[in-house]
């Protein structure tokens, strides 16, 4: 009898609890503060002070997690009193996860900050999944930030409007090893020459892969002429005219590529590996420090260098947003501020984390953070920022890139 | 089949005893023995499932075939009836449409004609014995290993089955080697019959010396011999000294043998010469009704005998004084 | 069989195949660069280990909180189980094979489209803590393994203890207790062992139904698995396996203790 | 007197009868629990993702109507049909490949004694390893410039890493079925090993008293008798590899299109309007595994009907 009790009691609660999940429980969470738009900077820290912020972000780097775990929380702590939690996630899963709470009408979620840029920002603000414009909230936004630049406007060819502020900017490089080959390709066409003379020691990570996208980028950059078009509104006829010679080219290339192009590798994580291993003898990278930042961990060889085409290589800025029902929309923005600080900026630009160029316009900083800046060392193989800033193209819109990259798929990866 | 000196150890515990044991073609050996004697350690011995520590088995021409059956029917459950007959002739390679013919005309002599397309858990147990013999029997054995084969079916089907396989044995000559328990089984087929105790053997005879000549109060008492009791004893009751030889110091008799002697009734003197004899008196302690009559456990002093009684007429009362005569020449005599 | 030395040779070779691997992983997360032909690196270097448990690295937090869900989910595979498995293994009743199908779904069925349904039921599901939310998914996973394995050793007893025991006047907890679980023990280990290995091993279950908020170890791993660095990765998968190790000798040395105090008792 | 004992034994009769009914009840109701759980979370899942694959509002399509099955339909293409024939052909070699490794492990380790215990808990290893992980340890040993390819060179059978045949991002599937073996096999193994044991310890005797050599014995009787238990297994095997993107994402060469990996491009990459085809890929996939179960099943149903009963 005593066990029928028990199955009687586990089958009440399973129908407690079946009736609980059918019924509406939006009483369970609390609306957060819409108000916080409005509310002014001093209300807002001190709103924030004793509270926790939920940072979601890609958690693939350890010099990157270091940086937020080790140097920012503290600081952040310290200063503001908040406390800093990183959740490691790939952008297109919080915004997956974040569309879902929005169908479901849930008003308080988990997430306080975001590391997004591009395709995910642009569907996040479009399905309206961010909080609101914020950026002239901050302080070190309106102080240290160009405002009027495009890089800052635009993300992927998308207005921004005051819905994510800048974190960082980073720029696509390539990195060869010094000691295998001297004088690396300075264009799409030097590169096809030399992948034909040095057979099986190139290749690039398939598209989807967010690297590889870029690189294909490249070559449609290389090929068109109108490349300006592209940074427009979406236009299939456009890309419909263009996208053959695209894949003409890279077609071209691949019978010398690694593997003889029957393969290519799944991401850039294995085109490293690829590289470290000497497998290829040239690797790139959506990002200017990585290079010197994996020679000084000892991963990449020492005479690892990186280089940039002449007529340029892409460049963009990842940004930080806020999503609609964000917990803690304070401590959010203080986090955000506190990012944006020269102190921290400055940080994040030394090799020992990170390495990466400022989001800052580097007029706006003071003499002394000029000078601090003058004197980081950014790593043997990375290019002088002279270098790169010359070399810059911007990146085009994110329907473009989608449609590379499926067409990549049929016409390159299937073949 | 010649066993010489045979001994095998499982995990260094020597469960047989360099035994030694010849077993004629056409015969019929019984091995009984208590549970633990290594009865069926010495079956899967000679059948080869067991590999002998030492000694070894020879056979009268060259090389011997076995065939074992276990208590349990043990039908391989995914095949059917025809197939599991079949199996043996599988394993030796004969073709599929030859071996379905010969276990076909195989099930008749197991009078399993209709069964042939049956599974093993559609047939009853009696059923599924016979199976399981006939497959040993169809590959021809020289020698035919039964482990207790028929214990777990009920008394008529044994009989039934004992007898239909002492007809098979008589008709194809095999020789069995068969461990029971059942006494009464041992009897009516055995041409030997042989005592196992913790791996030796104890005694080797035909029937009717097993029960006459125990080797050992042991064996008899293994046997289940009513009625035994030491020399000494039966000199208490006979109230002399018994002409035997110094090594016969126990001896039992048959319950039948005991004789009530009614109070009224004389002793009968009909001329015909008396033997020996004893009277002993005692009371009536049980009642057990038997085939014939009844069994009566006696008290005497402080020993207690068994007798039966023939004819159910006369139901005998507890605690009823009784007397008994005992026939010297009835009793058997063996040594401890 | 085949041959004895074809047999063992081949025995060695799965062996190797499933033993080797490790190596590497040993030797990749005490060096940072080690090319193309080196058999072994030049460089040796522990920075990779000090990253783990340094506060960035997460490996405790990451660690403990696995084991909290999987020993929240191996509870509710106890509680679920074990009455559905004895039901489904002493009882007849029509629509048992349907029963049983759908408990033992998720095995056959690839439950990635389940989980992707439970997107909704996680949102719904808020309002529990992390944990039994998250265990709730993991047991939908490991469910099928428990009840499998429990069951398979319920139709080897029968059902004759049962009756004996119930004869001799034992209600149905004593009859479970003093009865059916020593004999359940051997497949209770092995379904315990199954359930926390699975869990502890699951990643988007874990994902979906704590959004991501739930720090186990293999959302503290995984951000790294794409990342290139193979010096953490390994790092990581050995801190992985760790515990696994741990609870696979674990297992084997239950079930030895059960198996000795069995054969002492029949004895 | 005696009319009143009748009647309390009858009373008891009655009672005991009673009971016996309740308790078969009672264990019934055992079964409820388990079952509402799988019914609501799992079957319920899944038909709450079959809702999203079928009628998804992002989906405005062009003609400006609601198409309710559009993401089947632009599913209807040769392309989709070869990444399935890929998918299925993969996991049917995966499922068979560790099927009949496992089973002939399983019966090695079931033959041998207690010294060759620690094989054992070498193949239990894998168990526990993510799929993901797993994929990585496999890429490190079996790639070109992997440590195998290292231990070629040291021992001289190779003179460049390209000498070293290509066994990840191969054109074949070969790193992906050696993948998935380096997890199947032993699942595979730890699924059958206690049916294999307690199969030799049953049969074993009987099939030799018979005259049949180990290999026939395996052949004749315990793999028939293992079948359903056996298929069963592989049947899992093949129903989580048809399933799981992380080993082809990984490992399969570009060129090689398996489902799970394209619907989880589909999910992650290419925008949420697509989603409902990631999830209608995934549907595909289930219903090809339900059809293949319920295929085996019948055929085992058919089995029993013809009277065989194994269990």
């Amino acid at each position: 009898m005593k066990k029928s009790r028990c199955i009687n009691s586990i089958l009440i609660m399973l129908i407690l609890f079946l009736s609980a999940c059918t019924s509406d429980n939006k009483n369970e969470t609390k609306p957060i503060d819409k108000n916080i738009l409005t509310s002014d900077w001093k209300g807002i820290k001190d709103n924030a002070r004793g509270t926790k912020v939920n940072f979601f972000m890609w958690g693939g780097d350890e010099g990157i997690n270091k940086y937020i775990d080790e140097w920012v929380a503290p600081r952040l702590k310290e200063k503001y009193n908040v406390e800093l939690k990183r959740y490691p996630m790939d952008a297109t899963e919080f915004i997956n996860k974040l569309m879902t709470e929005k169908k479901a009408n849930k008003t308080s979620g988990e997430m306080d900050v975001l590391w997004i840029n591009g395709e995910n920002f642009k569907i996040a603000k479009q399905e309206g999944l961010l909080l609101g414009p914020f950026t002239e909230k901050l302080p070190n936004f309106q102080n240290y930030v160009d405002t009027e630049s495009d890089d800052i406007k635009y993300d992927f060819g998308f207005p921004i409007e005051g819905y994510e502020a800048p974190w960082g900017k980073v720029q696509f490089v390539f990195a060869y090893d010094s000691s295998k080959m001297t004088n690396p390709p300075k264009s799409i066409s030097e590169l096809k020459d030399w992948v034909k003379k040095n057979p099986g020691k190139f290749t690039y990570p398939a598209p989807p892969d967010f690297t590889g996208s870029a690189f294909v980028r490249h070559v449609l950059h290389y090929q068109t002429e109108n490349y300006k078009a592209f940074l427009n509104d979406y236009d299939e006829a456009l890309i419909d005219n263009e996208d053959d010679k695209v894949w003409k080219v890279l077609n071209e290339m691949k019978p010398y590529l690694w593997r003889e192009g029957k393969s290519y590798p799944q991401s850039i994580a294995q085109l490293k590996q690829l590289y470290k291993n000497g497998e290829v003898w040239m690797t790139m990278g959506y990002d200017e420090a990585n290079a010197s930042n994996l020679i000084k961990s000892g991963e990449f060889p020492d005479t690892t260098r990186t280089f940039v085409f002449d007529k340029g290589t892409l460049a963009n800025s990842h940004f930080l947003a806020i999503p609609y029902n964000a917990p803690n929309a304070n401590g959010a923005l203080v986090l955000i501020d506190y990012l944006l600080s020269p102190e921290a900026q400055l940080k994040k630009m030394d090799l020992e984390y990170w390495g990466e160029t400022m989001s800052l316009s580097v007029d706006k900083l003071s003499d002394e953070d000029k000078k601090v800046m003058e004197s980081i060392d950014r790593g043997k193989a990375t290019l002088s920022q002279d270098e790169l800033s010359n070399h810059r193209i911007p990146e085009i819109g994110a329907e473009y890139v989608q449609w590379l990259e499926r067409g990549w798929i049929e016409n390159v990866g299937k073949k | 089949m010649h066993l010489d000196q045979v001994t095998i150890k499982i995990h260094q515990d020597s469960i047989i005893n360099s035994l030694s044991l010849s077993i004629h073609p056409g015969e019929i050996f019984v091995l009984m023995g208590p549970s633990g004697s290594g009865k069926t350690t010495l079956l899967k011995g000679i059948a080869g499932l067991l590999s002998l520590t030492s000694g070894r088995i020879s056979w009268e021409n060259g090389i011997g075939t076995t065939g074992l059956v276990f208590q349990e029917p043990r039908l391989f459950p995914h095949l059917t009836v025809l197939e599991n007959i079949a199996f043996g002739l599988r394993v030796q390679g004969v073709a599929t449409k030859e071996r379905r013919l010969q276990a076909g005309n195989f099930l008749k002599s197991l009078q399993l004609e209709n069964l042939g397309n049956r599974y093993p858990h559609q047939l009853s147990g009696g059923q599924q014995q016979r199976v399981s013999l006939g497959r040993a029997l169809i590959l021809n054995p020289d020698l035919l290993l039964l482990d207790e084969p028929f214990a777990s079916l009920d008394t008529s089907l044994r009989e039934d089955l004992i007898s239909w396989l002492y007809q098979l044995q008589r008709r194809l000559g095999f020789s069995i080697l068969w461990v029971t328990h059942y006494i009464d089984e041992a009897l009516s087929i055995a041409d030997r019959i042989g005592i196992i105790f913790e791996g030796k053997l104890q005694q080797i005879g035909n029937p009717s010396e097993i029960f006459q000549q125990p080797d050992s109060e042991k064996i008899a008492h293994f046997l289940s011999l009513p009625n035994r009791f030491s020399k000494q004893q039966w000199q208490n009751w006979f109230q002399r000294d018994l002409p035997l030889p110094q090594t016969l110091n126990r001896g039992w008799i048959d319950s039948n043998h005991l004789q009530i002697i009614d109070e009224e009734s004389q002793l009968p003197s009909n001329g015909i010469k008396e033997g020996l004899y004893s009277i002993i008196s005692g009371f009536i302690m049980k009642v057990k009704p038997n085939r014939e009559g009844y069994t009566l456990t006696i008290q005497s002093n402080s020993e207690t005998l068994e007798v039966s009684t023939i004819g159910w007429s006369k139901v005998p009362a507890l605690q009823e004084s009784i007397k008994i005569k005992i026939m010297f020449e009835h009793i058997y005599w063996y040594s401890e | 069989m085949v041959k004895k030395p074809l047999e063992i040779t081949l025995i060695g070779i799965l062996t190797l195949f499933i033993l080797l691997p490790f190596i590497p992983l040993v030797i990749w997360s005490f060096t940072k660069h080690w090319p193309w032909p080196l058999l072994m690196p030049e460089n040796w270097t522990i920075e990779s280990w000090t990253y783990l448990f340094s506060i960035s690295g997460r490996a405790f937090e990451g660690i403990l909180n696995s084991f909290i869900v999987a020993a929240i989910a191996l509870l509710g595979n106890i509680v679920l189980g074990i009455p559905a498995a004895r039901a489904l293994a002493q009882n007849e009743f029509i629509g048992k094979n349907i029963v049983f199908s759908i408990l033992l779904a998720p095995l056959f069925i690839p439950y990635t489209i389940s989980i992707i349904g439970m997107h909704d039921f996680a949102l719904r599901l808020d309002f529990l803590n992390d944990y039994v939310s998250t265990a709730i998914a993991h047991i939908l996973v490991t469910l099928p393994y428990f009840v499998a394995t429990i069951w398979f050793q319920y139709r080897l007893m029968g059902k004759k203890l049962n009756e004996a025991a119930s004869i001799l006047g034992a209600n149905e907890w004593k009859i479970f207790l003093w009865i059916e679980f020593p004999l359940l023990v051997p497949s209770f280990l092995l379904g315990s062992f199954l359930v926390l290995v699975v869990s502890y091993s699951q990643y988007l279950p874990t994902w979906i139904m704590s959004g991501g908020t739930l720090l186990t170890l293999p959302l503290v791993i995984f951000p790294y698995a794409n990342s290139g660095n193979s010096s953490i990765v390994s790092a990581y998968s050995l801190l992985f396996f760790a515990p696994i190790l741990l609870l696979l000798i674990i297992y084997f040395l239950l079930l030895r203790i059960n198996n000795r105090k069995n054969t002492n008792e029949s004895r | 007197m005696s009319n009143g004992l009748n009647e309390d034994g009858l009373k008891m009769w009655e009672k005991n009868r009673l009971r016996v009914q309740l308790n078969s009840y009672k264990g019934l109701l055992g079964i409820l629990p388990a079952l509402l759980f799988m019914l609501f979370f799992f079957i319920g899942g899944s038909f709450h993702a079959l809702c999203l694959s079928i009628g998804s509002s992002h989906q405005i399509s062009l003609l400006g109507e609601e198409d309710l099955l559009w993401a089947y339909k632009e599913l209807m293409n040769p392309s989709f049909f070869q990444s399935v024939a890929v998918s299925v052909g993969i996991a049917a070699a995966v499922a068979v490949l560790s099927g009949i490794i496992g089973l002939l492990t399983a019966i090695f380790l079931a033959t041998k004694s207690a010294r060759w215990k620690w094989l054992h808990i070498i193949f239990q290893l894998p168990i526990g390893i993510p799929h993901l992980l797993a994929a990585y340890l496999l890429i490190q040993v079996f790639m070109q410039s992997g440590w195998y390819s290292r231990i070629a060179y040291y021992f001289g059978w190779i003179d460049k890493l390209e000498e070293f045949p290509v066994l990840v991002h191969d054109e074949w599937g070969i790193g992906v079925l050696l993948a998935y073996m380096w997890k199947e096999v032993p699942f595979i193994v730890l699924l059958i090993y206690p049916f294999i044991l307690k199969l030799i310890s049953d049969w074993r005797d009987q099939a030799r008293a018979l005259g049949s050599t180990f290999s026939q014995t395996v052949r004749w009787v315990i793999i028939p008798i293992l079948l359903p238990m056996w298929v069963g297994g592989m049947w899992v095997v093949f129903a989580f590899t048809l399933g799981a993107y992380e080993i082809p994402a990984l490992i399969a060469s570009t060129s090689f299109r398996s489902i799970p990996v394209e619907a989880f491009h589909e999910y992650s990459q290419f925008g949420l309007e697509r989603q409902p085809i990631a999830i209608a890929m995934n549907v595909v996939l289930a219903v090809i595994s339900l059809l293949v179960g319920s295929l085996l099943i019948y055929m085992q149903m058919d089995w029993y009907k013809r009277g065989r009963r194994v269990w």
